[in-house]
């Protein structure tokens, strides 16, 4: 009796065994074919949603070499017909315009703010990353509290200020009042932490001065998040607009967004949707320019969350 | 959390400390030009020629006219080479408004502007807008009696119109509203120029029958223009300077507003704001190559420029005509005056006044430069001596397709006795902006024949109280 | 006496410089620099952007309360030497302004819908980049691509895909790119922003560009956090035999929460700050053409307008601008404390 | 270099504002360090052996109390100062430098009559990185070395500048079993061969007592024992000290001492003569227990472990205070299978008293 069991039991188990060899095998080629779906999916997912968020630049782009007549077919041609850069040219042209002066404006105010703006920016990040003092913890806060308001409420005051100040339409009144972002100072803040305190110790061991190794070890370590910090303040000078109208609106010092604005309003009348569109893309140019060269460290630097070592 | 919060308690505390404080002293930052100086004073020494001087001019002109303004400042600075101007755009009336308005807030407000009647009431709010009496009537640096008497008399008046008889501003130059048609098309159909409303309706409907869908007959520049013009062709009320500020809302004025939503629902008319904010001389043009033309415009005359056609092999595409515009009562017409003037500014040091004055005067008396700016774009001069001037008169008799301004120019100067101009006061700007958005909104209402009384009533309601609260009132 | 006052003044000057070297500037040489330095080195390293920050940013704070508190505070009467008295007033007539209930409404909705859309697109599609193998780089560079853009401009873009050109007719003569291709898949075509446009049109508009604009920032932040997730517990999960789904909610929704939590308190932040966005799409006016009131304003909308004339009811306007910021960043916080897992 | 501390002592202010209570992490440490030994900071965590560390280092400021390198106070000098080498318990490379810029940096700080020409830089580097056997890695990145490598090269950094006191922070704890006593001898070896005074700081005993010459033990602040580390373990002057240090540990009894001779749970055990009456905790090393059929304390056998050498007898006693009485027997000694009780005679100088209220030694006389 107890003979026969155990071979039964054994047969199941042998019988067992090849079933779940092959359950499993099917089970592989059944996870194949899932994958691939998947996989699919995904592609199709992404794709679409990749034209989504590339159409807009399509259509400027595609816009900005029609003639008006085409732009407003029923049955709008994808690629255009007429090939017409006399948009881009009438850009240039535009004596209300000035882009060259505009570009050079911009250029200037968005280096030397940048600059400044990453000096300070890294010696009070280095400050309450690294430095003990009183009331740090508290200014800190202090600080981050001020975030949260909407700095839209700065303009009246920060005008009279300036004025008092005598900066009105010069450069420097461009560039000085927003030098420093709690944001940034935050960003790098966070970043320097994440740099053992012992590297700070070490050095100080090794007799490094303070400004030493903020230059050879935070630096390096934190340079992704200062390209992502130069890359934000020179998009912000690229893109401001109501302030520079407000205090440095003359030809000499204005910049670019003013002047795009300034001269499209002047211009009476036709909604040229073509020219409109290469002023755009004119004006976005340079921001994608630089993503393109530097957009491993823009990138990397936004979403870096670590050091090795 | 916690820290951050206690951060902002302290901050809450230190701040009501502060502000107690700093209620007493209000405007203590504020530099020359705040409203404790008084009335101009005219300086002992007449002016002072020798120190050099630097005085700012705001203004919205565009390229071409800068450069007029630039040979002006350099004819200008012949006569006194210790006077330099600088000048500044700032794109519209609006931009030079508000870049004003900041200025003023710190004191330091530019010299001369351009300005609108409303504008230098809300300078005004400050008391940093310089009365001209003295000035215009000194001996020495004042008008001579010709140059106050080469005026034309109702554009001088208005710079009076502020309630207490000063002299505020200055015309520089002027504009008004005119009708522009295609006379060749009306010519073909043998179509008359409308002088009424109802003659322009049938007119509207006749060439509606005939174009289709292809055509809007009129485009109107001007939502607010409209308005006001129609409150004041039918004599009902609009704004009053004094007691109630805005009295538009009233049933004379719907009566108005729906007439004219239907010509717009039947497709007879469209205005800027409903014609996606661009000027719909773009339509009598075709420039705008949609499709859709319009037969007739009331616009500016300062934009009579863009009333004129493309040219096809060197012939242009249609002959302009210009025409007084729509009348209730075509014996009393009623048109608008419309156009910068010029204003001073206080200034602590009455040099920089007087300086400012003498520009002020070169630029309104130099028949030079009024009648470039008038054959630049279509203004109307204000002195008489500039427009009967030879060279003027040669221009302006070659009016026609190849040269609209003049056009415009002629009908403004024919149309002399009718203009008005509307009360300006805290306040009379947002009036104005809301009775157009006010007109637009009835017009593109999508209100049942049932609901649409209703609909135009609140929104007149509302349109006064939000002009209740933009004035501050 | 000139010159013995002059001697007596350089026998005074002498004593009290040498006083100065001998005592005060060892003092300080010892005790500031040397010892106390180290005390007060931070400050020193801050001292620029505190000293910008008071003048920038911590001044107009003050004086933004003053004005709030001031009643019917303009600059203007202030420059004229009016006196105004302290109190609610500005509060009480913002509150009770039809314009800026508006605004709230817009601000409100806007910052509800986007906010959970882009958050839930954005983490889509960066699950899906973390699980593709080929062109991810490529795809990722596409997707952050428009955090390089000026938003007022690529509004005007926009705008130009949703914008209609009415004619003479009942049909429009040109309907937008957007219209086109709505009819294509076989719909009516909608008036999303030309003249009596109806306010949900207007308010999807907004939210499609506003997510447009929003998902870069997301994506980016939410990729990182996956890339940075330990892949032994997928192998784990592997092991178990998890469903993907389960996988999904179990696993990497908690290992994200601290990036998501991020990403949706900065997400509401900007939300309750939104203003670019819509000036690039409808222009500064923020309504469709024929819209009496500014139809689509938001908070700061009101605020930025309101500084050109009143800036006390602006101060107030800002001034509850803040707090309802702090409120529900607070919210966030608290609830993200319990929610997020680690 | 000696290295002198005299009473020593660092206050940290609460971090609780409201109670203001201070924390005293090192309360009047006196101490010599002699010239060219190594020793070894031992205490749990806590205990403020970093911080003595840190303050002859000179990152941390003592409160009171001065510090001698040799005759000179340098109290008041900042750590470059001072011509120490210091390795951080994670070893504090900079991540983005090669192992070589890593050596080299703390030569490249050199200022006035020290400056090195680079040559000279180089050449003191490789000589380093070959005494610590990484001259093969110097243009490796830290992230590229093993735990044990990357150790070496923070020696390395440590020891280039030629230091007259060399400090180690934990120097062990981040590596593996393996590495660990590999690394122990390498420290070893590196400190003779360099002879430089070694301080180093270790929560591990064992680690402590392996390769120190002398040790110093200490509890929340105070020092509770210095002296070779034999010494120690064989003359503890206190519990905490005896039952630190040890593998396995001391076991504790409760006792009483009666007329000289010394109870354990009743039985008498060994005799104490010049102890004066009264109750006492009776500490016992492992390897002072005999096997004794006629011996004063019985236990009741738990289990044996035989460890090849010896044999290890796990039991318990009603008065243990310790969660079981491990003992250490010959390996000749067998403990039959059924065996239940076991008996035991004291080594004399493998037992200590201590007070019941201080926990201090109480010696007795050993015949």
């Amino acid at each position: 009796m107890s003979e026969v069991t155990k071979n039964v039991s054994e047969t199941s188990a042998a019988t067992l065994q090849t079933m779940r060899e092959r359950d499993m095998q099917k089970v592989s080629a059944k996870q194949k074919i899932v994958k691939i779906c998947v996989q699919t999916a995904l592609y199709l997912f992404l794709g679409v949603m990749a034209l989504i968020v590339l159409f807009p630049f399509y259509w400027m782009l595609v816009s900005s070499v029609k003639t008006m007549p085409e732009y407003i077919r029923p049955i709008p041609t994808l690629i255009p017909h007429t090939w017409d850069f006399h948009n881009y040219v009438e850009v240039f042209q535009n004596e209300d315009l000035l882009l060259g002066q505009l570009f050079a404006n911009t250029l200037f105010v968005g280096v030397v703010s940048t600059l400044l703006s990453l000096i300070i920016t890294v010696l009070s990040a280095f400050a309450f990353a690294r430095l003990e003092f009183k009331g740090k913890n508290l200014l800190f806060a202090a600080l981050l509290a001020t975030m949260m308001i909407p700095g839209e409420l700065f303009t009246i005051t920060n005008y009279q200020t300036v004025n008092s100040f005598g900066w009105l339409n010069t450069f420097t009144v461009l560039i000085v009042p927003f030098l420093v972002s709690v944001f940034y100072i935050y960003l790098l803040k966070q970043n320097f932490q994440q740099v053992p305190n012992e590297l700070y110790l070490a050095a100080k061991v090794d007799g490094t001065t303070d400004l030493k190794y903020l230059w050879k070890v935070m630096i390096p370590l934190a340079l992704p998040t200062l390209i992502s910090i130069t890359i934000l303040k020179m998009m912000g000078s690229w893109n401001s607009y109501m302030w520079p109208r407000l205090v440095a609106n003359d030809e000499a010092h204005r910049l670019i967004t003013n002047g795009l604005r300034t001269a499209f309003t002047s211009a009476e009348g036709v909604t040229d949707v073509p020219l409109q569109m290469a002023a755009i893309a004119v004006v976005s140019a340079p921001l994608f320019l630089v993503f393109v060269f530097l957009r491993k460290y823009i990138m990397k630097g936004v979403s870096r969350s670590g050091i090795k070592g | 959390m916690k820290r951050i919060l206690s951060t902002l308690l302290l901050v809450a505390i230190l701040t009501v400390g502060v502000c107690g404080s700093l209620t007493s002293c209000g405007g203590g930052g504020t530099g020359g030009g705040g409203g404790a100086a008084a009335d101009f004073e005219m300086p002992a020494g007449g002016f002072d020629t020798n120190t050099p001087i630097t005085i700012t001019f705001y203004h919205s002109m565009g390229a071409g006219l800068r450069d007029i303004l630039d040979d002006a400042i350099a004819d200008f600075k012949k006569l006194y080479p210790n006077i330099t101007v600088e000048h500044q755009s700032f794109g519209d009336y609006d931009g030079v408004r508000d870049q004003i308005k900041t200025e003023v807030a710190v004191g330091n407000q530019p010299n001369i502007a351009y300005c609108y009647p409303d504008h230098v009431a809300l300078y005004n709010e400050a008391g940093a807008v310089q009365t001209l009496d003295i000035l215009m009537n000194d001996a020495t640096y004042g008008f001579t009696a010709e140059q106050k008497a080469d005026f034309v008399a109702g554009w001088l008046a208005e710079g009076a119109a502020f309630g207490d008889g000063k002299m505020y501003s200055l015309p520089l130059s002027k504009s008004t509203e005119v009708l522009y048609y295609n006379k060749t098309y009306f010519e073909e159909n043998d179509l008359d120029v409308p002088t009424t409303w109802d003659e322009m309706e049938a007119v509207c409907r006749a060439i509606k029958a005939k174009e289709g869908d292809k055509c809007i007959p009129l485009g109107y520049d001007s939502e607010s223009n409209w308005f006001i013009t129609m409150c004041e062709q039918l004599g009902s009320p609009y704004t009053s300077a004094t007691g109630e500020n805005f009295v538009f809302d009233n049933a004379e004025n719907y009566a108005f507003v729906k007439r004219f939503r239907s010509w717009y629902q039947d497709k007879l008319v469209t205005t800027k704001t409903l014609n996606s904010n661009a000027y719909t001389s773009n339509l009598f043009t075709g420039t705008a190559t949609t499709g859709t033309r319009s037969y007739m415009c009331i616009g500016s005359t300062g934009g009579t420029v863009y009333q004129q056609p493309e040219q096809v092999n060197g012939v242009y595409e249609f002959e302009v005509g210009v025409a007084q515009i729509p009348q209730i009562n075509p014996n009393a017409p009623k048109v608008i005056s419309q156009g910068p003037s010029v204003c001073v500014f206080k200034k602590n040091n009455p040099q920089e006044v007087l300086a400012s004055w003498l520009f002020v005067k070169f630029l309104t008396t130099d028949i030079n430069f009024q009648a470039s700016v008038s054959m630049n774009n279509g203004y109307t001069p204000v002195i008489k001596s500039a427009i009967e001037n030879e060279h003027y008169q040669e221009w302006l008799a070659t009016a026609g397709t190849s040269n609209v301004q003049a056009l415009g120019v002629q009908m403004a100067l024919a149309q002399a006795e009718s203009y008005y101009a509307s009360p300006a006061f805290i306040g009379s700007s947002v009036a104005r902006d809301q009775v157009g958005l006010l007109l637009s909104a009835c017009f593109a209402s999508k209100a049942s024949d049932a609901e649409i009384d209703a609909f135009i009533k609140s929104t007149f309601a509302n349109a006064v109280s939000e002009c209740k609260y933009q004035s501050g009132q | 006496m000139a010159e013995k006052n002059a001697t007596l003044l350089g026998r005074v000057w002498q004593s009290i410089s040498a006083f100065f070297k001998e005592k005060i500037w060892q003092g300080f040489c010892v005790n500031i620099l040397y010892k106390k330095f180290d005390r007060y080195k931070g400050w020193i390293y801050l001292a620029p952007a505190i000293v910008l920050l008071l003048i920038f940013t911590v001044w107009p704070i003050f004086n933004t309360v003053r004005m709030a508190f001031l009643e019917g505070y303009t600059t203007m009467k202030d420059v004229r030497g009016d006196t105004f008295s302290f109190g609610l007033g500005n509060f009480t007539r913002v509150l009770e302004y039809k314009g800026f209930l508006t605004a709230l409404k817009n601000t409100m909705l806007l910052t509800v819908l986007t906010v959970p859309i882009s958050t839930f697109l954005a983490l889509l599609i960066a699950v899906c980049l973390n699980s593709i193998k080929w062109f991810s780089r490529a795809l990722q560079t596409i997707f952050f691509l428009p955090y390089v853009t000026n938003s007022i401009a690529i509004g005007m873009v926009f705008a130009a895909m949703f914008n209609m050109i009415i004619g003479g007719g009942a049909r429009p003569d040109f309907i937008g790119v957007v219209n086109i291709v709505i009819e294509a898949l076989g719909g009516e075509y909608i008036n999303w922003m030309n003249e009596g446009a109806e306010y949900w049109a207007m308010i999807t508009v907004m939210v499609v560009y506003i997510v447009w604009n929003a998902l870069p920032f997301k994506i980016l932040i939410l990729l990182g956090g996956l890339q940075s997730v330990n892949k032994q517990y997928y192998e784990a999960a592997k092991v178990d035999a998890t469903p993907r789904w389960r996988v999904f909610t179990r696993i990497t929704i908690p290992l994200l929460s601290p990036m998501l939590a991020y990403v949706i308190i900065t997400g509401f932040i900007g939300g309750f700050k939104e203003y670019s966005s819509i000036v690039g799409v409808f222009g500064e006016s923020m309504r469709a053409p024929g819209d009496p009131t500014y139809t689509l304003d938001t908070m700061v909308g009101f605020i930025y307008r309101a500084i050109s004339n009143q800036e006390g009811t602006a101060s107030a306007a800002a001034l509850i601008l803040f707090v309802i910021i702090l409120v529900v960043t607070m919210i966030n916080l608290y609830v993200s404390k319990k929610k997020t897992h680690y | 270099m000696k290295v002198e501390l005299q009473n020593l002592t660092k206050i940290f202010p609460s971090r609780n504002k409201k109670s203001g209570e201070e924390v005293v992490a090192v309360n009047n440490f006196n101490f010599t360090i002699p010239d060219g030994k190594l020793v070894g900071l031992l205490g749990p965590s806590g205990c403020g052996k970093s911080t003595t560390l840190y303050m002859i280092s000179g990152l941390q400021k003592p409160s009171s109390g001065k510090i001698f390198f040799g005759d000179e106070d340098v109290t008041e000098l900042t750590p470059e100062n001072r011509g120490i080498g210091l390795v951080f318990q994670n070893y504090a490379l900079y991540p983005h430098m090669t192992v070589k810029q890593n050596i080299l940096f703390p030569l490249q700080n050199l200022r006035g009559a020290d400056k090195l020409l680079k040559e000279e830089m180089l050449a003191r580097a490789y000589e380093v990185a070959k005494l610590v056997q990484i001259d093969e890695l110097m243009d490796r990145k830290p992230s590229e070395l093993s735990g044990g490598q990357q150790q070496r090269v923070a020696i390395a950094r440590a020891l280039v500048k030629m230091p007259r006191v060399l400090l180690l922070d934990e120097p062990l704890s981040n590596l593996d079993a393996r590495l660990r006593l590999q690394t122990r001898e390498e420290i070893r070896r590196i400190q003779k061969e360099t002879g430089i005074t070694t301080i180093f700081v270790t929560h591990d005993q064992e680690e402590a007592m392996s390769i120190s010459d002398v040790i110093v033990v200490m509890k929340l602040g105070v020092v509770q024992q210095t002296g070779k580390p034999q010494q120690i373990y064989d003359d503890p002057c206190n519990l905490f000290v005896a039952k630190f240090l040890g593998t396995p540990p001391i076991n504790v009894f409760e006792g009483e001492v009666k007329a000289e001779k010394l109870y354990i749970g009743g039985e008498c055990v060994l005799s104490v003569p010049g102890v004066a009456d009264k109750a006492v905790y009776v500490g016992i090393r492992p390897e002072g227990f005999i096997p004794d059929e006629n011996g004063g304390l019985s236990c009741e056998i738990l289990g044996v472990d035989v460890m090849g050498r010896d044999v290890s007898i796990v039991s318990k006693n009603a008065a243990m205070l310790t969660p079981s009485v491990r003992s250490i027997v010959d390996a000749d000694y067998s403990v039959a299978p059924d065996q239940k009780q076991i008996r035991y005679t004291l080594k004399p100088h493998k037992v200590f008293l201590f007070d019941k209220e201080t926990e201090e030694r109480i010696y007795f006389e050993v015949q």
